[in-house]
């Protein structure tokens, strides 16, 4: 149950919406994935373009909650500009926020990453910050009243997995109550799996699915990974050991005998 | 009345509201938001929401995003 | 689809069915894996025990292929005995063969397997051979006639995961064409989703599975893994990279200016 | 003649086949098999194969097995 | 050539001088390193300690340069108090700039430690700031005036070497002229190897020497390695490669026949 | 102190001759590297090259022990020809015995290898066998009365470092009496350090030092990693823990208060 | 006068200036350094700095530090 | 009398031993080893080693290694 505000969903993968080769192809991912959220943007375009309104005649014909991000925001007073903006045209008061920091790790900006949240709290909005797994940025975040906090992985389109799987350990064991969900730097089913069976809450992919050379299938293997990796979690796992142990029992082996 | 729109420079007769901005420019109403200076302009201010000599505009609609 | 010499499976996961609390759970772990192949053992046992009938009773209920191996053997002669004898009790030429070479590691003894995979091929079984992740080691088992290869990820029962993963994709990559399955040494369904993303054709759980708090979740959880790496693999996934691309579009960010 | 089943020692009166041994041992027939001194003794030899001094007799059935 | 400020040494590692066995032992442990600068810190302690002023005549016997840390500080402000009582006993203008976070991490935390080092610049310091590997906070503290920057390899005194090798060589690239040390988290001389490799100009130690059984040759290791990993980035290392390539020529192998 | 056989050497690196520059680097090379055994092999040459005779005469002008290779070899019988060969034209009964099994990956072939290393072992060679990181073929190599064990790290001249660190520790624990060398596969000195710090008795490099922009700078910086690794685990390594711990005693910080 | 000093409570006659303090709880005044309320009182002021009732006082010497 | 010197085909007058093979291809006798057929010959068997018709000859000197 990933739990966002008062609302509970049952599927605990979010995908972004860019980056697909066609609207069609779009769509079927997200069936595939069985995603209840999704991210979308904000942009300039012309008047001929209809205000992207095909885009979000398509995300509307999902059934799906939607996401909007603050991405390409360099400071907290973009961002809270942007989060407005989005809030009328999308109807919602969810918004991922984004302050980058940096033009090659796309890295967000703990600074006005902290301030952006705490206005946007203030203004009533449910905040879901993508931020780097540092421990006392998140600590902030909780402080100024952010109940969910999206780490990431790796930077944005990398693909890595997670380059800090330690410091991913830390915020799960540090936020019990908080709702963690991995944003940015996944690249592979395994990974989703794999900060699943930490127990984080949920995982935000775009990259990954979008360009796989098939990106439906990918958001179906994705979706099962996210599944495996809190079955995993729920279901307890054995401790790695360093000594072999043998599965089949020793009792009874043929052939064994006593003046061994 | 010179406006900087999504960052394009554009000559447009004064005085103009922001309501009045985005019909002049074809932009459907219904799809974009809009800030000017910085600062958001929601939907029930666009009538009474003058534009000013100079200033920064930006319209925006939605698209996808990650 | 899985291959087994003429005969193909729709599920990738193999089971073993040693170390489970109970028989119940054992059953259920074994329908919620979806698994359609089973591993079991030959051992020596009281007449009171009534030969172990009531678990191959159980075995025979759930209508699933079953593979004996001969966990425990140190020689070649004593595996091919030992798969002799599961030839006629178990009325299948199938057999996982395990010649362990040493008592810690329970790592396989690549001499006398090879030995005993020969032996048992010229007598018309379909060899499982355990290896290692030695490509040479491999290349003999393919040379004496196996089409199926089962390196291991780790030493059996730590559930450390791939040790090696290097020498894993080198396997993959040089015997496109034999049937390759990774047997012991995962924890996580994390871990078998990712050796299914490099292209193996299935893997063999046990320990990670029974020892769980709750086999049974576990057992789904790596059905879902194995499904979702595969998936990985057929969807072609994207080249890792070193810096982050936006996966937002860039063109339209607002609050951008040409004067930056 | 003393035999080592299962790397137990036993006594057993000569003559005996693997049938009549297992026989005597209550083992079920369906649900064992069996190798002496090493060698597989499949089910069609049972009845054939005498037992001799000091054989060593491993008799086996189905268990769990990873 | 390790540069601070407008000096140079010659060393390229920095010793604490805490947790040893005896203070003869941190005598031999500092020559054995060949370290030029050690670390030191001020503390609350009784009339009749006489002020540390043994361990003081023992440091100030040494000829090596003095680095007071703020280390136990957990505000801008303390931190900056403590950096001018520093000042006035230890006689420099440089401060180990730490101002901790989290009790379970010692992490420090980046929003005091910006503020604190911009008014330390201000006041004259030369700022050794303790931070994570955070690209951002590092660009926040060289805009605020630092020239060092000291990112962690791991939490303190954990001994794990480089959780996120990835994140040290961003911040070398991003930084080519700034001093860059790694402070904190390194376990043995192969971490320290590893970070010298990646052009770090140098590496703070504590706890991996103080705590060997014999933590003299060890603070001889740790040097060694220091020294070897700049060699290796002067050097300019091979580019690992996938696939092998023999080391021995080819050419004129014996028994290599044109027909094979 | 590095043993082979009953000679004692204080270097325990063992350095490659092949893919220099120069003879002049080569030569300057070896003394940087401090190295008091060269590897040579034996190749087909032309009348005209003077078989090899000025590389010859360059090896035996630096008081060196030789260690010739059998590279190239793919049988036990090329490689014991081989071995023959060079023990007359060297003067030694040294032999670094390689059997090759695989082109693209240079892995040793453990079933050639061990049958080499008997016969040879039998005509009184001192058998250095390169071979992988399998715990059994090494114990078969022990088996057949082999006082040196060479595991590879990563495949010939790949330069990635232990892929499978995990193997080599295994090997370090189960041989305590065996001189263990890593031998293939290091690219940096602080590779070369982690086997040293597990307790490896020496290493054997080429490609790592030869294909450096400066191979004389690299060499040195190989010499001083592998003595720090060795004074690691020496000195006795502190065990990598998963909290923090102030290395600054905490007693006596400064603005601490009770009330806290 | 009540101080807390390193925190633990003291009273102390007034008035007392930080060179004062020093004195009496036998400190030597080379190897110390004094903060006030948070404040840091360099060695120059101490003869000047008049403690005032409840003043927080640390006072400080060198440590082994990493 | 054909031989395969280091993989190439030689003719050369019989009988030739070994040694007198290297004397006619100018070989130093010092810096090399030689094989025939796959046999390691020692220097000292070199004048009684004589080749017959067909045999693999190897003659290999010190080579850089690794």
């Amino acid at each position: 149950m990933l739990i966002i505000g008062n609302q509970r969903f049952d599927n605990h993968l979010l995908l972004g919406t860019a980056q697909y080769p066609s609207p069609q192809i779009l769509k079927q991912a997200i069936l595939a994935s069985g995603t209840e959220i999704v991210t979308v943007s904000l942009r300039r375009q012309s008047p001929e373009s209809q205000g992207g309104q095909s885009f979000w005649d398509l995300i509307q014909s999902l059934n799906v909650s939607v996401l909007p991000n603050t991405a390409g925001c360099r400071s907290a007073k973009e961002a809270i500009t942007i989060a407005h903006m989005a809030r009328e045209i999308f109807n919602t008061r969810w918004i991922k926020l984004e302050v980058i920091g940096d033009d090659y790790t796309l890295q967000p900006n703990p600074f006005e990453l902290v301030k952006a949240a705490e206005q946007l709290i203030n203004d009533g909005f449910e905040v879901f910050p993508y931020t780097t797994d540092d421990l006392i940025v998140a600590q902030q975040l909780v402080a100024v009243g952010c109940t969910i906090i999206m780490p990431w992985a790796a930077p944005i389109g990398t693909g890595k997995g997670p380059v800090n799987p330690y410091a991913l350990k830390v915020l799960r064991e540090r936020f019990p109550d908080i709702t963690l969900i991995v944003d940015a730097g996944l690249g592979l089913p395994s990974h989703a799996a794999a900060v699943m069976e930490m127990g984080y809450d949920g995982v935000l992919l775009n990259t990954a699915v979008a360009l796989a050379n098939n990106p439906v299938q990918m958001a179906s293997g994705f979706s099962k990974a996210v599944i495996a990796g809190q079955d995993a979690y729920l279901a307890g796992a054995m401790r790695p050991r360093d000594l072999a142990v043998a599965s089949t029992p020793v009792l009874g082996t043929p052939f064994w005998h006593n003046k061994h | 009345m010179n406006l900087l729109i999504n960052d394009s420079e554009k000559t447009i007769d004064a005085p103009c509201t922001v309501a009045q901005l985005l019909l002049r420019l074809n932009y459907q109403s219904q799809s974009v938001a809009v800030a000017v200076d910085g600062q958001f302009i929601p939907k029930s201010m666009r009538e009474r929401a003058l534009l000013t000599e100079g200033a920064t505009v930006e319209i925006v609609s939605p698209m996808q995003g990650g």
